[in-house]
């Protein structure tokens, strides 16, 4: 079967604006991260950096599965960086938290994308693995209290698979009948904790039938497929019919950290990885299916650059916090957070 | 909702009626408040506080969970961030441990990381004196207090109980509230009819004296007085600083009477070693130095676990002879 | 088929004396409970007792599955009396729990079956539902360090399989492939909560598909059944299989606890299970088979009262802990826990 | 294994390889010492802590496991019961939060409850100033101070680290051991070749002077020395007392240098309220009172958690200019 437009509209329900979309938000992903990375080689960014290349995919297709407008909210992993572009986050939002700024949305008290804003339907992480799943399940309880039809979608590692947290936020979440979407992003290691180490299953999916959930597994590095996964779960999630837990297999094609050199994974594997690069794959797709031409991908480029180098320079004219400000905020009532930044 | 609907409650009520009272009017007061826990619902809960409630608010507001104490808290998290007022019960405030990571990480840093306050009460029966052994006589909240972002309120009258219990569901922050199960059915006060919130972070002379203050909170409250009416007796004037909010605490109210009494005992339930105590008395050293006449005595349980036994439990404890015999040495200064 | 002693001995590879064993720890189970019930309301037992009743088929057969010559150790929960019996610790020991003397096992520190013996193979659990499993992981993971052919049982609730602590040790235990059988009984509540509140899954038993486990549903109530899956599991175990996750399917015939009257929990379900009583139906297999005579039987639950008369007597004469001694035994070295008592 | 085979090291060592040592030479001294944590095996650890140990004594003594913090204690709390002595690995010590239950639940009262000594030594990075944020920056240790049954060491020199985490290793009781992941490769000192142990409890005094005592533990012993250094140009001599164990503590060296200088500063990098230096305040408060010339003082950090950008952290933490602030009031008092 030849790809085309009309293929692809009739089998995922996306127009061509939707999936030049999609591009875009790949793009934006890659070459902010690129940007981040140059800053960091530069001594600018302080603490470490989480790269998602090879992860840009998963992260761009699940997020494009939710409808914002609904207020959906999406609660990223650190290698999620691509979600929370599609959410709207902005470029500068996340350059400022890297580059430890006062007018973060943080303020400069949190790092890379450990950023919120509900009206716009992202959350960030806390740390420790597993927490998310559990709060993201209360943020769609009260939505539902609230009558709103909004569904919630959290990603977690196939290592913060293994976390209490997880397994009781799974858990609880799937017999509240609760419309959240759980992404298990099982992109072959944990730090250095290859995914068989992490546990004997074979399916991460799999964690869904012991607790009455839907299971279901995607090539996470088929966009297409991607999505088409995530819209189901999102779908039933919105219809009432509860919990998914969508495991997305891919691979983190950088260490753990920047510090990390990946010496533990085979040279072999990274090179496999390599082929199946969900932004190559995706934009073969555009041209085979005639959705874009070499210029349409190369305009976006463009885009991308132009906003970034705009971003970039933004986030390096931001001010630095001021100290004095450490001690406020903690509590409700000192006025911090109501003074403009 | 208007006013006159609220079921206004009051007269002679028990300590854990009042804190069902206080959960009941804010639930009529304000549809964003909900109730989270084990067995609170159908049951009412393992001491029955939340008897009746679900009947009355139907189960999207009482909820009754999985033993999930890390998703019902995390749960709570999620949903105060999205403007509710979740109540969450630890069926026995000993389990408060299994979820420390998500209290301590997520709702005591969510407002100063930039990720908006999050509003949770966390509530369950705490302390000793009931034979419940070393996992259902715990007074965790010395763990909790170097945490910032939390407050911890232990009320030990009716009156604290409903008025502290409403002002925790009405704060913007993550409030630790621990009730104490011994007082439950023994504790009874004639309470308003009218609402009233105790505010956090301020104490309650409960006894106005010139030789001694006792600092203390929680049940040990009624210890403190019975020492304090022994002692009378003697010609000492004792009085009695009922703390009642431990994060943040009433510093203020507590120097005060120091400079007073230039004598300060600080009496609690925890063990000794590292309890909230242990900052009270700091704090005196502090700013209060130049009126004090004697050392600060700590009167606190041992540096063990809760035993079981009554023989055991009651020496483990911190009792009346302790708190005079402590008295009498500062008094003798 | 006629059941005859020699199809029992085929099929589960029981003796009559092993048989027999059984049915004298059923009722000893079941017995030690009444005595048990009958001090608490003497006011004598401190603290409250949590009953068993109905539950004392899946308790003796799981751990009549062990071999404790072997070192193995069972760790039950507060309705796993039976376990502790068939584990060799005495029914005296139990009653000095309960009367919380001084010189129980615990001198008077801890509650009920709270108890721990490993020469004998058992230890009680604390409080917090689902510790026990990461820590009989951690049990078993020595024992095969120690190159011991020991395999380890734990019990957890329908209930406790809601924690993380339960998960994490699941999933661990079994990406160590240790020799650990964990046993879920699904007693059709948690305290008032029925299970389908405390999940949608339908099998708890399907947990171990998510983790790589070895999972097994047996009917709790018969015996020989239960017996024969928990010594499937446990010769997995010791052959270097893995972890099994057994649920035996069982129901809590009282309340939670002595004050819970158990209002929640229609009179039919009652009835129904009263039928299936675990004891009564391996009484009529017994002499059914011929394995016993109703003359067997008696004699059988004469020897037991007369043991657990011998018990309480000796536990109410024990001595009450001295005051003095909670101060002490918190940490090595000040000799408590070597002096006599 | 006969003496000789043990590996010494010693020598010019940096305070993260005093810590490999010890382990290292533990796990030859004695085959019931294992290694279990995340990536603590072929990775050696996310900052390199057990590096070559996997390869050395392989993977049943070194495990790699899930990112399971209560699974990682738990199975340690199990192998201990059975006579093994564990060593688990958080990889930052946050994380431990995770398994508060475990430790306080089951570990700290295994002993006094007949359920048998739990010698378990939990380790992990804690601490401040790497610029880490809420999340990697830590100093939990006052969340357990009030726990009796767990012991608590956090040094700030290599001989310490070392020293300590072999007592902890061989202790009968459970330890939690902080390091300091700021000091892990900028402290590096000449370490002796021959096994030496320090023992669990005991405070080293690391500068004599007359007029003052800083009571302190972790890095903040180099802050108190840089205050001190520059007190000294003002002809104010400092004495340092770094009391490296913190449960139990040494009262006795505390109390004896108070009882010299007459004057104290209790120096502590967590925050102010309810950290565990107000307990040693409160001690020297009760005992110490007849010799202090003025109020005890604290410096801490400030009452949130750590931000991540350098200007705020560096505002959050104490600094020598709140140090020397607080010293020079103490003197005029
Ligand atoms: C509870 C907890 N334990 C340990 C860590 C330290 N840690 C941070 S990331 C990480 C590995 C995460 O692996 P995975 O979940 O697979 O996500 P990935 O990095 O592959 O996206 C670990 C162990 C943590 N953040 N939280
Ligand atoms: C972590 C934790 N949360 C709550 C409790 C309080 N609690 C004690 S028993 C119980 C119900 C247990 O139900 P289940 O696991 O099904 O065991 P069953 O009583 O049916 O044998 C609860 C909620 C606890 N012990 N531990
Ligand atoms: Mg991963
Ligand atoms: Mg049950």
């Amino acid at each position: 079967m030849t790809l085309t437009l009309a293929s692809i509209e009739a089998g995922y329900g996306l127009s061509r604006e939707r999936l030049l979309r999609i591009e875009y938000h790949l793009r934006l992903t890659r070459s902010l991260e690129e940007r981040i990375v140059s800053l960091f080689r530069q001594g600018k960014v302080i603490g470490g950096i989480y790269r998602s290349l090879g992860q840009e995919g998963e992260s761009v297709a699940c997020a494009a599965a939710l409808d914002f407008s609904r207020g959906d909210i999406v609660s990223p992993l650190i290698r999620n960086m691509g979600s929370l572009l599609v959410a709207g986050a902005l470029p500068v939002e996340i350059l400022r938290q890297y580059l430890a700024r006062g007018n973060s949305l943080t303020r400069g008290r949190e790092l890379n994308i450990h950023i919120k804003d509900f009206k716009r339907g992202f959350m960030g992480p806390v740390s420790p693995l597993g927490a998310m799943i559990p709060v993201m399940a209360g943020v769609t309880m009260a939505g539902r209290i609230q009558g709103k039809s909004m569904v919630g979608m959290v990603h977690i590692g196939d290592g913060g698979a293994s976390t209490g947290a997880f397994a009781e936020g799974l858990n609880f979440a799937t017999v509240q009948r609760l419309p959240l979407v759980i992404v298990i992003e099982n992109n072959g290691y944990a730090y250095s904790t290859p995914t068989v180490k992490q546990t004997l299953a074979t399916r991460l999916a799999d964690r869904a039938l012991g607790v009455g959930a839907t299971g279901e597994t995607v090539d996470g590095n088929d966009v297409l497929a991607t999505y088409a996964a995530a819209k189901r779960a999102v779908d039933r999630a919105r219809a009432g019919e509860g919990v998914t837990l969508l495991e997305v297999v891919t691979f983190r094609m950088k260490g753990h950290a920047e510090h990390d050199n990946q010496s533990y994974v085979p040279k072999e594997v990274i090179e496999e990885w390599k082929q199946k690069d969900p932004v190559d794959r995706y934009e073969r797709v555009l041209l085979e299916a005639g959705v874009a031409t070499p210029d349409d991908l190369a305009a976006i480029q463009a885009r991308v650059k132009g906003e970034l180098d705009a971003a970039v320079d933004e986030a390096e004219r931001s001010p630095l916090p001021i100290a004095e400000d450490a001690a406020r905020g903690v509590y409700h009532g000192d006025g911090f957070w109501d003074e403009p930044r | 909702m208007s006013e006159n609907l609220i079921p206004k409650a009051g007269g002679e009520t028990l300590y854990i009626d009042a804190i069902r009272q206080a959960m009941r009017e804010e639930m009529h007061a304000d549809p964003r408040v909900f109730l989270i826990g084990e067995d609170v619902g159908v049951f009412g809960g393992a001491f029955k506080t939340s008897s009746g409630l679900i009947e009355e608010f139907g189960a999207t507001r009482v909820i009754d969970t999985p033993i999930s104490e890390v998703a019902i808290t995390g749960a709570a998290c999620g949903a105060a961030l999205m403007g509710m007022r979740p109540i969450a019960e630890m069926q026995f405030i000993n389990f408060i441990t299994v979820t420390f990571d998500m209290l301590s990480s997520f709702a005591a840093t969510s407002r100063y990381r930039g990720n908006g306050g999050c509003p949770i009460v966390v509530r369950g029966p705490a302390g000793g004196g009931v034979r419940g052994g070393p996992f259902h006589s715990g007074n965790p909240e010395a763990y909790f207090f170097n945490i910032p972002g939390l407050k911890i309120v232990y009320p030990g009258t009716a009156y604290d109980a409903k008025g502290l219990l409403k002002a925790a569901i009405r704060d913007e922050d993550p409030v630790l509230y621990l009730e104490h199960k011994f007082l439950y059915r023994r504790i009874k006060e004639d309470l308003p009819v009218d609402d009233y919130v105790v505010p956090i972070g301020k104490a309650k002379l409960r006894r106005e004296g010139r030789d001694l203050t006792i600092i203390t909170y929680g049940a040990m409250i009624y210890l403190a007085e019975e020492a304090a009416e022994e002692l009378a007796k003697d010609g000492v004037s004792v009085e009695i600083l009922d703390m009642r909010s431990i994060l943040p605490f009433d510093e203020e109210a507590m120097l005060e009477s120091v400079a007073k009494t230039n004598r300060a005992i600080v009496l609690y339930e925890a063990p000794l070693t590292g309890g909230v105590g242990a900052e009270f008395a700091a704090r005196i050293a502090e700013k209060a130095f130049d009126w004090l006449d004697a050392p600060i005595k700590r009167v606190a349980s041992l540096d063990t676990p809760v035993p079981y036994a009554p023989q055991l439990e009651d020496f483990h404890r911190p009792s009346k002879a302790k708190l005079i015999a402590a008295a009498k040495e500062l008094l003798r200064y």
